[in-house]
This record gives structure tokens, C-alpha cells and sequence, in this order.
């Protein structure tokens, strides 16, 4: 108790609403009910976006294009995103350093194919080396600051970050490379052409997500995990070993960052700093589909896709990071616990 | 029936009321400014250029850790008002021929404003933690896209601020290695320094602190809870909007990035943390740490020592130094270097 | 004279309805004991009065004023402050300070707030705690420092909840007597829920009692606990068993 | 008490450290040179970390072999033979580390600067150079408003956004004509900084002069964007017969991948001063996806032998093609140091005057030498255009510095 006074007070000053995580995430009968009406409320919303996009382009095969690519690169975010939700929801880290292990990923998939490894095999190496990578970076550095602040987390994730990136140009120096998928070509969908790489990674991340929640729901692990994100002190009481399910959940997360870099590796340009771009727009997803929530997290990552790819065609010359944006504000005033997560 | 806790309140004349620090603080800034004025005298320009940039860090921080720190509310986008203070200052002289004195006044009405605005937003949805950090950094990059590609501010492009032919106080310009940047960099942090102990030590700051440690307990003894809220959010960022301003003046130059970019977020963070959150010296101790380690760490490699000479020349390795130093300091001093050193002071 | 006036106040949390129609008064310097077994909405129906929860309907008048749905702060400044179940302290700051803030907060001037404070103080039997830090405090000296903070406010009614609760009887005692000396000193009127049924007894003029988020029945102590519904409410125990 | 005091001086102790610490090497090098020692030094500013470090160490390593090169052929000759000495710094692709940088190096004694690669960063050190009346060259940075200042100390290698986007829209019309299928409409993607945006004013307007129609112009963010498809869709939706970009090199890559999807019935992919299609690695990373691209661009001129040499000195000292940054960089030292061997002196200001009267033989394709005009700008500073065929880019036009003819229509399959 007196050991960590201000995370009491922390707690007690928020009024417990976000400190303490998702209750929903216990595992009890009614948090298995799918919330149909809100889905339906969000499926119409996205009915409504399309069909002003196509008042706005007047182009039946841009808007379904946009919308093919948004779904496609939505997929992508939303992997990126599992990572980072499931760290933040257990560890209540904000983790920056989530990027720059998507860059390492990358590297480590460019490394393996040069050695003749195929992209996609590369993943049998690339998630266990990053689930190590997360436990020693997790017992190492950060259980030293768990229960701390939000902005010492921050900084000691950017810390790490500034690390990774900089002796990733350290070691690789700082050409561009890339990863080519033999035999990747356009695919078309209705009228939108996709690239191949590019439906195999949303495939794969469907996939991912799929596994995880699996993970988390039906496995003894799943529900430590889920016990300690709910009340960390609880799960403590009924014999769970803490320590060890936030190195696992860490390691998870680094994981989620390892397979999404090597899915992506065909799609990017490999550099130092490529996983910052993905970072900024994982955030983001992450609050919109519910901190801790892995499958809002994808569905997230589906939405903030199409707002980009919409966004573009609303708001021609402005980033599409704009309308992003105004879509996370908007869902942050008008449901801050996210899309997928129950008021308190 | 009467215990030694029984209510006797003869007790209570006798004992003196405690000291409060403030007056002291007060003093320590004198004593501070006064050693610290020919500073720019002694140092070669190189360094004296660090020292100024200190003093901007500084100044954003001070401005930061009013809110986040004394107020709790945990800014990720203080970009945001340190870039408003930037570009009314450069949009102000650039474009209206307005003396940065007065940019710098109306950056920080502005920036107060767009923080009232902000906060108004973010207390009346109820944004807490990690959430409300993260409004405030969608606002910072809102604004940073906005003047992006808004041809009101000149785009990306920014604005350079014209160089004058002669020396002038009005116009905030003088030679490069003057002496002058570094005294009006260090009055204005000073100013910011007493307006911060002054603050604390107020109705509003005593308010703010309540409020920070328990919003319904403050508002049962009375307090306006928003109210203060808001006004402290204000005041945090006039203040880090008058280090945007003085920043535009010595660098003569203003863009989107530098001005609203996250990494200027995270500027204003840093020396708070690592020199003490929610202390009056911390943003201050903080900024003069990390201020000069990048060039530190930047100069050693640059010459290093014969042990360290394999390591010469190759481009990344300064800021891997600085990762690895952030990562120490905030390990080890979770409570930055000021609420360390108090620690030790008040267990003797 | 009436002071607080509360009539037909409701709220309900998802179909649940935890305050039902609850209807009372206090008298000018009375002090009004709230009871009832848990999960009987009492500590609801608190936040309603205290404007911590904003009624579904209902209505609350203090001192004939309506303060129905006001602000907390603007309730305090009205003249009715409250204390917290679970003792609520301003961490960062020492038990002078916390109290320092409350009478700021009443609008006294900065100069003499601090004397004000320890006077509060000293009158609640905190002294010797006065420049402790509130941090690592024993409960008793949190729950008179609650108290101190609420009187610091100068409130004409004061709504304790379970002041006493965590407290050793040994620690009681001093606590009912300061409530006494509060509304025959100062004149303040009490509202206090409470489990300590030896306090209410003491205490209150009269007593209101709360079954289900609904007025089971109010009157004089005596008649209340004897009152067979009320036995029933708390599940065949009988109340004077708990003294 | 005894706290203030201590207060007080623990904070006045670490900036005094920090200045200690600062000042040390500069101490050493006061012994080691400044003018009146053995060598002259040239600051040379770059982003040797952060997101432009490829191109940033490149452009020094430019910087290194001009200074190399000088100083085998015996220094500077008007005074001595002495030796330059390149001091490089890194700007970590920052305006206010590339300001405080600049700073250092002429205070460590530099009698001139080249660099910076970003505008932003160019826009800083210009100012500095200005304040300090010290001579700043500019390899690579092309926003227009960097020599809008009036400033008399900042000169310019490359040619500006403007210049660039006015001879790119002229290349084409030529081109286009001679192959007997004039361009008809022209659909533009650029990035949405300054570069992209004064580009494609540029271009837009030297092409509507021609009789091209231009649209649509579509923006996108260089920093975030992860796909163009949903771009180059609009564009195929549209009609144009030609896709001009303009961007950097991961932005480039995105955008011919997404042609190489989409599939638009174009004639040619012509890119203007685009940070990708006209390198080495562009056609090795998207494949046989890139033949046939153009750019439009400042290039070093291969057709020239001395660039052969430098190419293949480059190549075998670094292990890595030489792109036309380096050159830039290299050829930025060679400006200063002329105006060393014809002042006389490493004294900053006439070293300044004597760039601004000379003229210095270049390895960038062009009309002429360097030669700068009242604002700073290189007047003979143009682009070529290039184009990639059989795997590697080549110079194509102007005549008399292509390497082969161009290829228009550039795809086969029209």
C-alpha cells in the first residue's frame, strides 16, 4: 500500500474510470453478447460515408477502389494496433516503442529473405524472436516503471524507440530496401484492383486477430490475462502471477508488431523509421476500438482505413491523417471508452 | 471519556503555523538570476546558443508541468500552443509588420483561448488519463495539418522572419552571438518561474491541486472544479505559447513541424519529468539536463576519447546515447531530479 | 423550520431504480439519522442531495432555495457540504493544507485561512496530525479530517456518510460528542447515514429509514427500530443487537 | 537557507558543466587550425540520422571526396597550398540542430558551408550564414522561398522548384512532339509540402501554355502515406494521357506500385524532380514495373568522364551507387574552394564576393558551368530528363546529353 501511493491516488483521482481496465473484459457470460445495435449504428454511418463519397466523386470506381484499399490497409492498422491495445489494456503502458519494433521486424524479414528465406516463412522466425525481444525489453526495462506515471512510461518507450531506430541505422545505414513477394500482382475486386501482398496481409491479420481472441477467451493464459487487465490486484489474490502475465501480454504485443512487420514487408519501403509512420495511426485505433479490446481494435483499424481513404476524397489536397483525426476526436467526446466498450 | 485525541482545543494556540517555502522559492530565483545574467559573457557563442535553447525548454516545460503537473492533466499536445504562440508572432510581424512583443501577447490569448476551448471540450466529455493525452495530441496534429495546408499561414512553407539592418529591442533582433537573446530568454523564464510559484501558492493553484487529487472531494469543500481546471489550463498555455514566440525571434524561422509537430510535445514533457513533475524547479532542472545532452553526447563523438574512437562518425549513435540516458534517468529518478533531491532533504 | 426539503426524488442506473420517491425534512439544528441494510440506496440517495448524481425527478430545497441538479460546489456555497464513505483526502497535501483549501474555498480571505484552519483543526481533535502529511494517516485522524474539511465550509446543514464506520468504539465516543457539540455549539443541522445503530440512537432527533430505494418508514429512534418492517428489512437481525 | 543555496548551485553547477563540457573540443580545435593554422575549413550540414540519413550521408561523403580531391591536386594554390578540411556536422534533419550546428561551425572557423538537403533546414542555415556573413552553398534544397530573402550569402546549385516544374512541363511538350504524339491532358500527384506544391504550380502553368490540359492535381501527405491506389484510380477515372509525380523516394515507390495495380491507360509516367525515379535501387525495387519511367530532374551527367571517375570512385569507397545529392554536395565544395584559389584569402567575405563573380565547372548535367546570378540562384542550373530503360535510368534528353533516345509512348501494351 504504501509502496505505490500514487497509483492509489491515481486511480482515486480518475474516479476509477480508466486506470482501472475493461471490465468487460471479465470473463462472465454477458460481455460475450455481440453489441448488434452498435454495429448496425456504425454500419450505417459507413453506408452513409460511401455514398457521399460518391456524390463528392462523382466516380463509381474510385469510391469502390477507395474503399477496397481502405478496407485492405484498415486490416494492416488494426494488426499493428492488437499489439498496442492488448499492452495498453494489461500493462496500462502507452507504448511508443511499438513502431520501432515493427521496424525491427522488418529488418529482421529483410534479413531472412536475402538469406533466401521466403517472405511469409520469415514469420516462423520474426513472432518468436520479437515474443523474446518483448519479454527480455519488458523484465528489463520496464517492470522497473510499471505503476508509474503515464508520462514516465511515455519516455521510457520513446527512449527505447530513439534506440531501436537509430541502431537499426547504426547497423543498416539508411538506403531504403525492400522485400519483394515473387509473384505478386493485381487482383481485381469488382472494379478496384488490389495488390496480392496486400489482401494476403489483411488475411493474415484477420487471421492473427482471430488466434489472439482464441488466446484470450478460451485458453487458461487468455483468462489470467484478461483477469489481470480487469484488476491486477484481484488476479494477484487468486494466485496469478502478475510479473509473468505482463512479460507474456509484452511479449504478445511485440509479437503482434513482429508478424505485422514481416506481413507488411512487401508492401513498404524498409527503413529505420517506417514503423513511426504506422504508430501515430495505431493510437488512434486503439481508442477508437477500446483500449484493450483486440477485436475493436481490428474493427478499428477497419475504420480509421476507410476514413483515410474516404477523407481523401472529401478533403482533396488536405492529408488524409486530417479526417483521421476528426474521426478520433469525434469518438473520443462521444464514446471515450471507444466503440466496443461499455460505459462504466 | 476523554482520550489523548479528544477534541481540547487549548492545544491548538500554542503551536506556530508551519513555514510555507514560497518566499524562499522567490529568493532562489533571484539569487538564480542574478548568477546567471553574465553567463552569455563567459561562454563561448556555441554554448551560449545551448544555453538559450535551455531556456526555451525550459519555458515550454514550466508551461507544461502547470497544467499536467500541478493540474493532472496529462498534455500530450502542448505543440499546440507552443506553435499558436510561434505563428502569431510570425504571421504577425511577417505579414502585419507587428513587433514580436505584441505577437508574443497575442499568442498567448490565443493559445489561452484554444486551451479553454480544448479543455472546455475534453472536462465537459469527461477525458481522463490516457484519453484526454491523447485529445490533446489530436488537437496539436489537427492544427499542424491545418496550417499544412492552409494558404492563411503560408502553407508548409512557413515564415522566415526578415533580418533587420541594426540591432533592435522592439524588434527582438540583434547579432547572432548577442548577449541580449540569452537575458531576454532568461527574464521571460524567470517571469514564468514567479507567475508558476505565484500560482501554486494562490486561491487558483491551492484550488487546482485539490482538484487534481480529488475532483468530487474539491468540489464538496466548494471548488469550482472546471472553472480552475480551465483556468489553469489557460494560464499553462500563455505560458508555453510565449516560448513558441520568443523561439520564432532567435531561430527567424516558423514551420508546421516545428512549431506543432509531436516531437515538440514531447519537448515540453521531457525536462518536467526528468527534472520533477509537479515541482516549481523541476522544468527547470529537467531542461538544463537534457537541453545541452544532445550536443554533449553529439560533441564527445564527434572527438572522442581514444576508448571511444571506433564509435567516430557514425550518424545515429549520439541520439542512441540520449534513448539510453532518458531511459536511465527516468528508471532511476521515477520522481525526476528535484523530487529526488526533496526526499532526501525532508527525510533528514 | 425546515431547513433542507427534499420531496419525490428518483433515480434510476439501467432500469434499476435505486432511489424511489423518497420524500423528507429537517428541522433548523435537528439531526437526521439515515439508515437502512446495504444496497438500500442511502449512499444514492446522498449524491442526489449533495448534487454528486443529478435526480430523474424529485426535487430538493434548502433553506427554501431549489438546489435540484446544482453544481456540488455551488450546493457548498448554499450551505450544505458532505464527507465521503470512503475517506477522500487531498494526497499531495498535509492534513493543514487539506483543511487550508476548504476554508479558501469558503471565500475567506488568503491572510487568515491558515489560522482559520488549524482552528477547525484543533476543534476536531486533529491537532496533533495538523502538519502531517495526509499520506500514511490512521483512519480516525482521515475521518476527522473529513469532517474538519466539510466544517471548514461553515455549512448550515452537514451530511455525514458513515462517519463512524472503521472506527474502534473506543474512537466513537469523541467523534458523537463533536457531533453533538456541532449542532448545540454551532447550531449545524446533521444528516448522517450510518450503520452504528448504538450512534443513531444517540444521536438523531429522528431516523429515516430505506429499504430498496424507498422510504420504508421515518419517526422518532425508539419507534422506528421497533417497527416489525423494519426488523424485516434487515433480515430477522434485530437492529439493538448491533449496539 | 542552506536549501536555496544549495538549490542554487546545484543548478548553476550542471550548466556550467554542460559549458564545459561544450567548450572542450572546441578548445582542441582552436589548437588544432582555425585560418591561421595548417588547413581551411568548410562546414558541410547534413541529416546523417533521422528519415533522410541515406541521402544526408551520402551528400557528405560527397562533400569528403571534393575535399580529397582538392587537396591531392595540392590545395588551395593562391595561398600556399593549403590543405581544406571538411567538418561535418549532422542536422539530424532538424531547422534548429542544423541552426545550432551552423553556429558551431563557423564559430570552430569555417569559412563556408554547404548543405542541407531539407528546406527547412536550408532556410535556418541560410540566416545563420547571413547574420554571420559566411558564404552557405546549397547542394540540395529546392524550395523557392529559401533565396526570396534577399539574402547575399546563400547560393544555390540546384535549380528551384520552379525552375524544375517549368523545364519539366517543356521536356515533355518537346518530347511528346517529336515522337509524334503530343500530350494531351496531364494528371498530377505530388506531395503537399512546399517542393511538391511549387512544382506543380510550375508545371501547370508552362503546360497549360503549350495547350495541355492539366487535372486533376491531387495532393497527398509524403510523411504518412502508406498507398496511392485510390489516387491513381482517380487518375485512370480521369482520362490523362500522362501521370506526372512529384515526391520523394518512398512515395515514389508507392505510386509506381500503384500504377503497376491500377493499371491506368497512360503513355507515360513522367515524373519531375522525383525523388525516386530517376535512382538505381527505383527499378530494382518495383522491377520491371518501373521501365519506362521518366524523371525530370538535376542530374550528375554520366555522358561526362570526370563523373565516370567520381562514380566509380564512390563505388568503390563506399560500397554504393552515387546519386546525384553527392554530386551536389561535391560539386558545392569545389564553388567554395575556387573562390578560395581565386580570393586569395579564407577570409569569409571574400570568399563570399568571389563565389559571386565565378564561375566553376560542374559534373550536374547542364547548359553551362555555375555561375550564380543577383539572388543566389546557379543560372545555368537545369534539369535533364531521364529515363528508366532496361533496368537502369538513363539520360535521354536533351540531346546532347543523352545517353539513349527516349521511349515515347513508354509503355508497350498502349
Amino acid at each position: 500500500m504504501t509502496s505505490t501511493p500514487d497509483q492509489d491516488h491515481v486511480a482515486a483521482g480518475n474516479g476509477g474510470g480508466v486506470a482501472t481496465l475493461d471490465p468487460d473484459e471479465l470473463p462472465t457470460a454477458a460481455t460475450r453478447t455481440v453489441p448488434w445495435l452498435r454495429i448496425g449504428v456504425i454500419a450505417a454511418l459507413i453506408v452513409v460515408a460511401i455514398v457521399l463519397a460518391y456524390v463528392r466523386a462523382g466516380s463509381g470506381v474510385v469510391v469502390v477502389q477507395a474503399v477496397t484499399t481502405g478496407i485492405l490497409i484498415g486490416g494492416i492498422y488494426g494488426l499493428v494496433a492488437m499489439g498496442l491495445t492488448l499492452i495498453f489494456g494489461v500493462l496500462d503502458i502507452v507504448n511508443f516503442a511499438h513502431g520501432s519494433f515493427l521496424a525491427l521486424a522488418l529488418f529482421l524479414t529483410f534479413g531472412l529473405t536475402q538469406a533466401g528465406l521466403h517472405v511469409y516463412l520469415a514469420l516462423a522466425v520474426s513472432v518468436p524472436a520479437m515474443f523474446l525481444l518483448g519479454v527480455l525489453v519488458q523484465r528489463g526495462i520496464l517492470a522497473g516503471a510499471m505503476g508509474k506515471p503515464l508520462e514516465n512510461q511515455l519516455l521510457i518507450t520513446l527512449g527505447i524507440s530513439l534506440i531501436i531506430e537509430n541502431a537499426l541505422l547504426l547497423f543498416f545505414g539508411a538506403n531504403p530496401r525492400s522485400v519483394a513477394l515473387s509473384g505478386d500482382r493485381g487482383v481485381p475486386i469488382f472494379e478496384a484492383v488490389a495488390n496480392l501482398s496486400r489482401i494476403l496481409a489483411f488475411v493474415g491479420a484477420l487471421l492473427l486477430a482471430g488466434l489472439l481472441y482464441l488466446l484470450l477467451q478460451r485458453t487458461r493464459l487468455g483468462t489470467a490475462i484478461r483477469a489481470v487487465a480487469a484488476n491486477d490486484t484481484g488476479a494477484q489474490l487468486v494466485g496469478i502471477d502478475t510479473r509473468v502475465i505482463y512479460a507474456v501480454t509484452f511479449a504478445l504485443g511485440t509479437a503482434c508488431a513482429g508478424a505485422a512487420g514481416t506481413l507488411v514487408a512487401p508492401l513498404v519501403t524498409i527503413e529505420p523509421t517506417t514503423g513511426s509512420l504506422f504508430n501515430i495511426v495505431a493510437f488512434v485505433v486503439v481508442v477508437l476500438g477500446g483500449m484493450g479490446n483486440v477485436v475493436g481494435a481490428l474493427v478499428g483499424g477497419l475504420i480509421i482505413g476507410l476514413a483515410e481513404q474516404l477523407g481523401g476524397i472529401y478533403l482533396p489536397g488536405q492529408s488524409p491523417l486530417l479526417s483521421v483525426f476528426i474521426v478520433f476526436v469525434l469518438v473520443l467526446f462521444l464514446r471515450p471508452q471507444g466503440l466496443f466498450r461499455r460505459s462504466a | 471519556m476523554t482520550t489523548t485525541t479528544a477534541p481540547a482545543a487549548t492545544t491548538a494556540a500554542g503551536k506556530p503555523l508551519p513555514r510555507q517555502p514560497w518566499n524562499r522559492h522567490l529568493l532562489a530565483i533571484a539569487v538564480l538570476t542574478v548568477l546567471l545574467i553574465p553567463l552569455p559573457l563567459i561562454l563561448p557563442p556555441a554554448q551560449a546558443s545551448v544555453a538559450v535553447r535551455v531556456l526555451i525548454f525550459a519555458l515550454m516545460s514550466i508551461g507544461w508541468n502547470m497544467m499536467s503537473g500541478f493540474g493532472g492533466m496529462f498534455s500530450f499536445g502542448h505543440a499546440a500552443y507552443f506553435g499558436i504562440g510561434a505563428y502569431a508572432g510570425g504571421f504577425l510581424l511577417v505579414e502585419h509588420n507587428v513587433s514580436p512583443w505584441i505577437g508574443m501577447l497575442v499568442g498567448m490569448v490565443i493559445a489561452a483561448a484554444f486551451a479553454t476551448l480544448i479543455g472546455f471540450l475534453a472536462l465537459r466529455y469527461k477525458l481522463r488519463g490516457a484519453y484526454f493525452a491523447l485529445a490533446t495530441f489530436a488537437f496539436a496534429e489537427m492544427l499542424r495539418l491545418w496550417a499544412t495546408n492552409s494558404e492563411f499561414v503560408n502553407r508548409a512553407v512557413g515564415y522566415h522572419v526578415p533580418l533587420r539592418p541594426e540591432s533592435s529591442w522592439w524588434w527582438m533582433q540583434f547579432e547572432p552571438a548577442s548577449a541580449n537573446y540569452f537575458w531576454i530568454a532568461l527574464g521571460l523564464t524567470v517571469i514564468a518561474l514567479v507567475v508558476s510559484v505565484q500560482f501554486v501558492r494562490s486561491r487558483a493553484g491551492q484550488f487546482t491541486k485539490a482538484a487534481r487529487d480529488d475532483e468530487d472531494a474539491a468540489a464538496a469543500v466548494g471548488i469550482p472544479v472546471m472553472r480552475y481546471k480551465l483556468l489553469t489550463m489557460a494560464l499553462s498555455a500563455a505560458i508555453t505559447a510565449v516560448a513558441g514566440a520568443f523561439y520564432v525571434q532567435y531561430f527567424l524561422f516558423i514551420d508546421p513541424d516545428l512549431a506543432f509537430g509531436s516531437s515538440v510535445s514531447i519537448q515540453a514533457i521531457l525536462p518536467a519529468v526528468i527534472g520533477g513533475v509537479a515541482t516549481i524547479w523541476g522544468p527547470v532542472i529537467g531542461a538544463v539536463v537534457m537541453g545541452p545532452l544532445n550536443d554533449v553526447t553529439a560533441t564527445i563523438l564527434r572527438n572522442p576519447p581514444p576508448a571511444l574512437e571506433f564509435l567516430q562518425g557514425r550518424g545515429g549513435l549520439d541520439v542512441i546515447v540520449y534513448g539510453a540516458l532518458l531511459i536511465i534517468i527516468v528508471l532511476l529518478l521515477p520522481q525526476g531530479i528535484y523530487g529526488a533531491l526533496r526526499k532526501r532533504w525532508s527525510r533528514r | 423550520m425546515t431547513l433542507l426539503r427534499v420531496e419525490n426524488l428518483a433515480k434510476s442506473f439501467k432500469g434499476l431504480r435505486a432511489v424511489d420517491d423518497v420524500s423528507f425534512e429537517v428541522t433548523e439544528g435537528s439531526i437526521l439519522g439515515v439508515i437502512g441494510p446495504n444496497g438500500a440506496g442511502k449512499t444514492t440517495m446522498f449524491n442526489l442531495v449533495a448534487g454528486a448524481l443529478r435526480p430523474d425527478t424529485g426535487r430538493v430545497h434548502l433553506g427554501g432555495k431549489e438546489i435540484t441538479g446544482h453544481a456540488p460546489h455551488r450546493i457548498t456555497a448554499a450551505g450544505m457540504t458532505r464527507t465521503f464513505q470512503l475517506m477522500r483526502p487531498f494526497y499531495s497535501m498535509t492534513v493543514l493544507e487539506n483543511v487550508t483549501v476548504a476554508v479558501l474555498a469558503g471565500g475567506a480571505a488568503k491572510r487568515t485561512a491558515r489560522e482559520t484552519a488549524a482552528e477547525v483543526i484543533a476543534r476536531v481533535g486533529l491537532d496533533k496530525w495538523r502538519d502531517a502529511p495526509t499520506e500514511g494517516l490512521p483512519t480516525a485522524a482521515l475521518k476527522r479530517l473529513e469532517l474538519a474539511r466539510a466544517l471548514a465550509s461553515k455549512p448550515r446543514v452537514l451530511l455525514l456518510d458513515e462517519v463512524l464506520a472503521g472506527l474502534v468504539p473506543a474512537e466513537r465516543t469523541p467523534v458523537m460528542e463533536l457531533l453533538e457539540r456541532l449542532r448545540t455549539e454551532d447550531g449545524v443541522t446533521l444528516v448522517f447515514v450510518e450503520h452504528i445503530m448504538a450512534a443513531v440512537m444517540r444521536l438523531s432527533d429522528s431516523v429515516l429509514v430505506l429499504d430498496l430505494g424507498r422510504v420504508l418508514t421515518s419517526g422518532a429512534p425508539e419507534e422506528v427500530t421497533r417497527d416489525p418492517r423494519v426488523i424485516e428489512a434487515y433480515l430477522g437481525e434485530d437492529p439493538h443487537a448491533k449496539a | 537557507m542552506r536549501k536555496t543555496w544549495t538549490l542554487s548551485l546545484a543548478l548553476a553547477l550542471p550548466l556550467a558543466l554542460a559549458a564545459c563540457g561544450g567548450s572542450a573540443p572546441a578548445g582542441t580545435t582552436n589548437g588544432g587550425g582555425g585560418q591561421s593554422g595548417g588547413t581551411i575549413k568548410i562546414g558541410s550540414l547534413h541529416p546523417l540520422s533521422g528519415s533522410s540519413a541515406a541521402d544526408g550521408q551520402q551528400m557528405d561523403n560527397g562533400a569528403k571526396l571534393a575535399v580529397e580531391a582538392i587537396n591531392d591536386a595540392g590545395g588551395i594554390k593562391s595561398q600556399g597550398g593549403k590543405k581544406l578540411e571538411l567538418v561535418s556536422a549532422d542536422t539530424q534533419g532538424k531547422p534548429e540542430v542544423g541552426q545550432s550546428e551552423a553556429q558551431r561551425l563557423i564559430q570552430e572557423g569555417a569559412v563556408g558551408l554547404v548543405g542541407t538537403y531539407q528546406s527547412a533546414v536550408s532556410a535556418n542555415v541560410s540566416t545563420v550564414a547571413e547574420r554571420n556573413k559566411v558564404p552557405f552553398v546549397i547542394d540540395v534544397s529546392s524550395a523557392d522561398s529559401i533565396l526570396a530573402q534577399g539574402y547575399k550569402n546563400t547560393f544555390r546549385v540546384q535549380p528551384s522548384s520552379t525552375v524544375l516544374g517549368t523545364s519539366g512541363a517543356q521536356f515533355l511538350d518537346q518530347v511528346s512532339k517529336a515522337a509524334g504524339k503530343p500530350v494531351k491532358s496531364v494528371a498530377i500527384l505530388h506531395e503537399q509540402g512546399p517542393f511538391g506544391t511549387a512544382v506543380r504550380d510550375a508545371f501547370k502553368a508552362e503546360a497549360e501554355k503549350s495547350g495541355i490540359k492539366v487535372g486533376p492535381a491531387i495532393a497527398y501527405d509524403a510523411a504518412s502515406v502508406s498507398d496511392l491506389t485510390t489516387q491513381v484510380t482517380q487518375v485512370k477515372a480521369s482520362g490523362a494521357d500522362v501521370l506526372m509525380v512529384a515526391g520523394y523516394y518512398r512515395d515514389g515507390v508507392l505510386a509506381a506500385k500503384a500504377v503497376d495495380t491500377v493499371k491506368p491507360a497512360l503513355n507515360a509516367v513522367y515524373g519531375v524532380a522525383n525523388g525516386a525515379f530517376d535512382l538505381p535501387q527505383f527499378p530494382k525495387e518495383v522491377g520491371a514495373a518501373g521501365e519506362g519511367y521518366f524523371d525530370a530532374n538535376y542530374h550528375a551527367d554520366m555522358t561526362k568522364p570526370d563523373m565516370q571517375a567520381l562514380a566509380q570512385l564512390y563505388q568503390s569507397k563506399y560500397n554504393d551507387a552515387i546519386r546525384t545529392g553527392a554530386v551536389l554536395a561535391y560539386d558545392s565544395v569545389q564553388v567554395i574552394a575556387a573562390a578560395l584559389e581565386k580570393a586569395g584569402s579564407a577570409e569569409p567575405a571574400k570568399v563570399r564576393d568571389a563565389i559571386a563573380s565565378g564561375e566553376v565547372p560542374t559534373l550536374i548535367a547542364g547548359p553551362g558551368t555555375i555561375k550564380f546570378g543577383p539572388t543566389g540562384e546557379n543560372l545555368n542550373a537545369t534539369p535533364i530528363l531521364m529515363q528508366v530503360q532496361g533496368g537502369a535510368p538513363k539520360q535521354v534528353f536533351p540531346a546532347d546529353k543523352a545517353e539513349a533516345q527516349p521511349v515515347y509512348p513508354a509503355f508497350k501494351s498502349q
